[in-house]
């Protein structure tokens, strides 16, 4: 339910034309006042949320690659590269919606359990097998996390320099990572096969038994259908009624 | 900073919605001849196997080292898992480990995800595994012929990935074809020699330590080694 | 109905295992003729160097290796292929890494994750749940992620995962590795307390003076010394001769 | 020249730590302000319960955590940022888990990984390796794989690593956990024979009974404790309050 309405949230933006500043602005507004109800600070959410930011520089160029207005032109001798108010208005839209979109996915995570999310999943037909595949993962990923740090902080504490010596190569660097990876692989390995028999000693054949997710029922159907028409509404107004530059 | 590689896991917004929905069609399709043609071959052991090897990806992308410049290299890992594992389950795998870092760690978003699963999983590890196959199979099969057959993939794998994902961002008119490609393929040359490095060292760790993990496609069960079981023969 | 396992048992041993042996597919002879017996109620420490065949021996009694050649019986069920899935309700394994057992995103699912395979209906699951984690003391913990646990926790935790199948017989690997001296007191008093047949591997000479009146050692592959524990950890030459020593 | 570590340090404390505090980004204050300091040639026991900090100090000594307020001085050598690496020749750093350290496909590119990675020549490298396995009796198993050694083989293995690098202090933490007796016995004949200032992390009483003459207790992310070993591990209050017990 929460999945729906997130991915349908972003998607509704991404269907946002180009420009739709006050859009996009009502949208984070929306998102704003349910992350209070739900009482994560918006500190936290817009701090998780600038992890989009490197990929700014994959829109940039827009900037000079529109035409239009031109804002201002740099010049670097052999060649020039102008800016233009299209570009400009581009690469915001883009920078924007990303970020709500982070932030709307944020919200999804900080407050549904990754229990229920599973539970979502298995409602949304993903196939069995990948459920069960992510649960496990998810779980290990603290154990496995925690080997590979652990690992790193050996590295370090062997990772001396004398003074004046010279630095090792990045060739000789990568091939001792790529050791690290292949010596984590059989502890992953061996670790895969210890958690199969332990999982065998209590009954396991090859499927899982988990409860079943509770169905939806109507009022679950309801929600998803208010959520649809709320957002395409919004759409709706985005697109007809409210300025753009 | 910024971890080159994940450059690949584009966050929502970036492609438009037609590109972004017609990616996850593709990914939908693929996984579900993956998942059908891993079930052929594996048995019960492929729920615990392969959720704890989707935990390893992921933890193997944490191992990095200094780039001259500040940034750090790291590995990817899309042919490891394919010859690792296999190229259906290994691209299960994949697109769980790009499926958790987008949901759970915002590493990329929920919308593009199919783009993302399709760029880094599916190209990169069925792809790399087939141009894997074949070139080893031109060297002769024997471990000699597969290292230097796992780099080439490596690296083109990486390369394919960022080419792909600087056609999508084209077509969703989020940059220019020209400055995407020579941005994203430019930079992933490099990053992907790093990847083939570190693809081969892992593979001939593992050779010289458990060979006959790699002699199978699907594995077994085999030796078990707790962190006690002492005395080896 | 199949072997009357838990009232007409009463007179016949809890383990019952008769000259068996094990080779593993890359030759290994980790099992050379074992031979052992443990009456109901008993709780039994097995001792021995690293490479001895403790673990090996342990996944015999409930059905994870079948016997190669020799004879495994358990609360009267002899175990094969066929019948493991029976003898796994009655024999309880208990894992040294508590991260191996512990492969659920909570503790309830964890706890819950053999009582379900076991087709037992939803009502009675949870109750087992609950008194699983009462006896271990983390009444209340349902809800956490393993990986939120001390060490300790997840030791108890991994326990109550086979308590929660009710099973007859305990067989524990290695379970005070790790453990601080307060945690090892902790421990130490909960396997006091439980009721249940128990046999128990481990380095940890001061577990077994403390809680086994009996011990069996295991050398290459063989049980080579069984008897009261006060008597052969007294014995500083037979310790000596398999790499072990006084508590 | 930096400091005259070797020479001139003699006369000064091998480590001194002075009001070291340390909070984890998540919050947890590990370390409270601890103050200790050993002489050249000492070897001193850590101990107390799981989380007491005995990790995090360690941690400390080879400038992988730099102090957030207060002081560490390692052979007359300030830690900080600037000369961690410098530091780290000077401090081998010994981990828990041998499997954490031990990452290449052979044991004598595992010992050559500190050498190599300080520039040392070729020749020098390949003596270094020489000497340190020989110093923990693994000579001859140069081209084995760390994979199919046994656990107290690798635990070696992991030390020698450290002691490629020439340096003056071992820190080790929990160097006996897992081992059999035997493995055990050896381990503490190479602790008494290595000429190595150490600090030594444990739960096991034995050890510390058995190689040090002097101890630290940490609970709570303090020193709680420093003295003789014999004094201190037969105050039966002392231990019990702070979670340990009698060897
Ligand atoms: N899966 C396996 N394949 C091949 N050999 C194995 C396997 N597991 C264990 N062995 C070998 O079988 C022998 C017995 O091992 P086992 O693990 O039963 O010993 P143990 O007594 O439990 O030792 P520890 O005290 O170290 O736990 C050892 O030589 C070991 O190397
Ligand atoms: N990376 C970390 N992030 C946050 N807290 C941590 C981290 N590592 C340790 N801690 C916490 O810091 C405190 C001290 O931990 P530390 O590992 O130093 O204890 P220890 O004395 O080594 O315990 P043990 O005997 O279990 O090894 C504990 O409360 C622990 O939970
Ligand atoms: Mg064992
Ligand atoms: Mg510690």
């Amino acid at each position: 339910m929460k999945i729906v309405a997130t991915v349908g949230f972003i998607l509704a933006l991404s269907l946002l034309p180009v420009g739709s500043f006050i859009a996009i602005g009502a949208a984070w507004a929306a998102l704003v006042a349910l992350s209070m109800a739900a009482r994560i600070g918006p500190v936290r959410m817009v701090r998780a949320s600038f992890v989009a930011l490197p990929f700014a520089a994959a829109a940039l160029p827009l900037l000079f690659t529109k035409d239009g207005d031109a804002i201002g032109t740099m010049d670097f001798g052999l060649f020039a590269l102008t800016a233009t108010w299209p570009g400009l208005i581009a690469v915001l839209t883009i920078l924007f919606k990303s970020w709500v979109s982070v932030q709307a996915a944020t919200m999804l995570i900080f407050t549904t359990r990754f229990h229920d999310l599973m539970h979502g999943f298995e409602r949304l037909r993903l196939p069995r097998l990948m459920v069960a595949i992510i649960s496990l993962m998810y779980r290990y990923l603290a154990v496995l996390t925690g080997e590979s740090s652990r690992m790193m902080r050996a590295r370090a504490a062997r990772s001396a320099a004398l003074p004046g010596a010279k630095r090792p190569s990045v060739r000789w660097q990568a091939s001792v990572v790529g050791n690290m990876v292949g010596a984590l692989f059989l502890r992953s390995y061996e670790r895969s096969e210890r958690v199969y028999v332990a999982m065998q000693a209590r009954g396991y054949d090859g499927t899982m038994v988990r409860h079943e997710a509770p169905p939806l029922g109507l009022p679950g159907f309801a929600a998803i259908g208010s959520v649809a028409v709320a957002l395409a509404a919004f759409e709706l107004v985005a697109f007809l009624w409210l300025p753009r530059p | 900073m910024v971890t080159p590689p994940f450059l690949l896991h584009a966050p929502d917004g970036f492609f438009s919605t037609p590109v972004a929905l017609a990616m996850w069609a593709a990914t939908i399709a693929v996984l579900a001849i993956s998942l059908r043609k891993a079930g052929e071959d594996l048995d019960e052991r492929a729920v615990p196997l392969m959720g704890v090897m989707a935990a390893f990806i992921f933890a193997a992308q944490m191992f990095n080292f200094q780039i001259p410049g500040g940034t750090s290299g790291h590995l990817l890992g899309g042919v490891l898992a394919g010859v690792l594992l296999g190229p259906w389950a290994g691209t299960i795998v994949m697109a769980c480990v790009v499926g958790v870092q987008g949901l759970v760690f915002q590493d990329g978003g929920l919308v593009s995800m199919g783009a993302n699963i399709f760029n880094m999983g599916i190209v990169g590890t069925l792809g790399g595994f087939a141009l894997y196959r074949i070139i080893a199979a031109a060297l002769g099969g024997e471990l000699k012929g597969r290292l230097p057959a796992a780099a080439i993939a490596a690296w083109v794998s990486v390369e394919a990935a960022a080419v792909l994902a600087a056609f999508q961002l084209a077509l969703s008119d989020t940059t220019s074809l020209g400055a995407a490609l020579v941005a994203m393929a430019g930079w992933h040359a490099l990053i992907g020699i790093g990847e083939a490095v570190i693809t081969v060292a892992a593979l001939s760790f593992i050779a010289a330590s458990r060979a006959d993990l790699l002699e199978m496609r699907h594995m077994r069960p085999s030796r078990p080694r707790t962190a006690l079981s002492g005395e080896l023969p | 109905m199949t072997g009357g396992a838990s009232g007409a048992a009463s007179a016949r041993p809890a383990v019952d295992v008769d000259a068996l042996t094990f080779t593993y597919p890359d030759g290994t002879h980790a099992l050379r003729g074992v031979t052992a017996r443990l009456e109901r109620g008993e709780k039994v420490a097995l001792i021995g160097p690293n490479g001895a065949g403790k673990s090996t021996f342990m996944l015999h009694l409930n059905g994870i290796n079948v016997p190669q050649s020799g004879r495994v019986t358990v609360a009267g069920l002899s175990v094969d292929d066929r019948n493991a899935r029976h003898v796994r309700a009655l024999v309880g394994l208990v894992f040294q890494d508590p991260d191996d057992q512990l492969f659920s995103p909570t503790v309830r699912e964890d706890v819950a994750f053999g009582p379900l395979h076991m087709g037992l209906p939803r009502a009675e699951v949870e109750a087992r749940v609950q008194r699983a984690l009462a006896s271990v003391g983390l009444s209340g913990f349902e809800e956490k992620a393993p990986y939120h646990l001390s060490i300790g926790q997840r030791k108890r935790a991994a326990l109550a995962t086979v308590l929660s199948m009710d099973p007859e017989i305990l067989v524990l690997d290695e379970p005070s590795a790790g453990l601080d001296p307060r945690g090892r007191r902790e421990l130490i008093n909960l396997l006091r307390e439980l009721p249940h047949t128990m046999l128990v591997s481990t380095h940890d000479m001061r577990l077994v003076a403390d809680v086994f009146p009996r011990t069996l050692i295991m050398d290459g592959g063989r049980v080579v010394a069984d008897g009261p524990t006060a008597k052969l950890l007294t014995d500083g030459a037979l310790l000596e001769q398999h790499g072990l020593e006084l508590p």
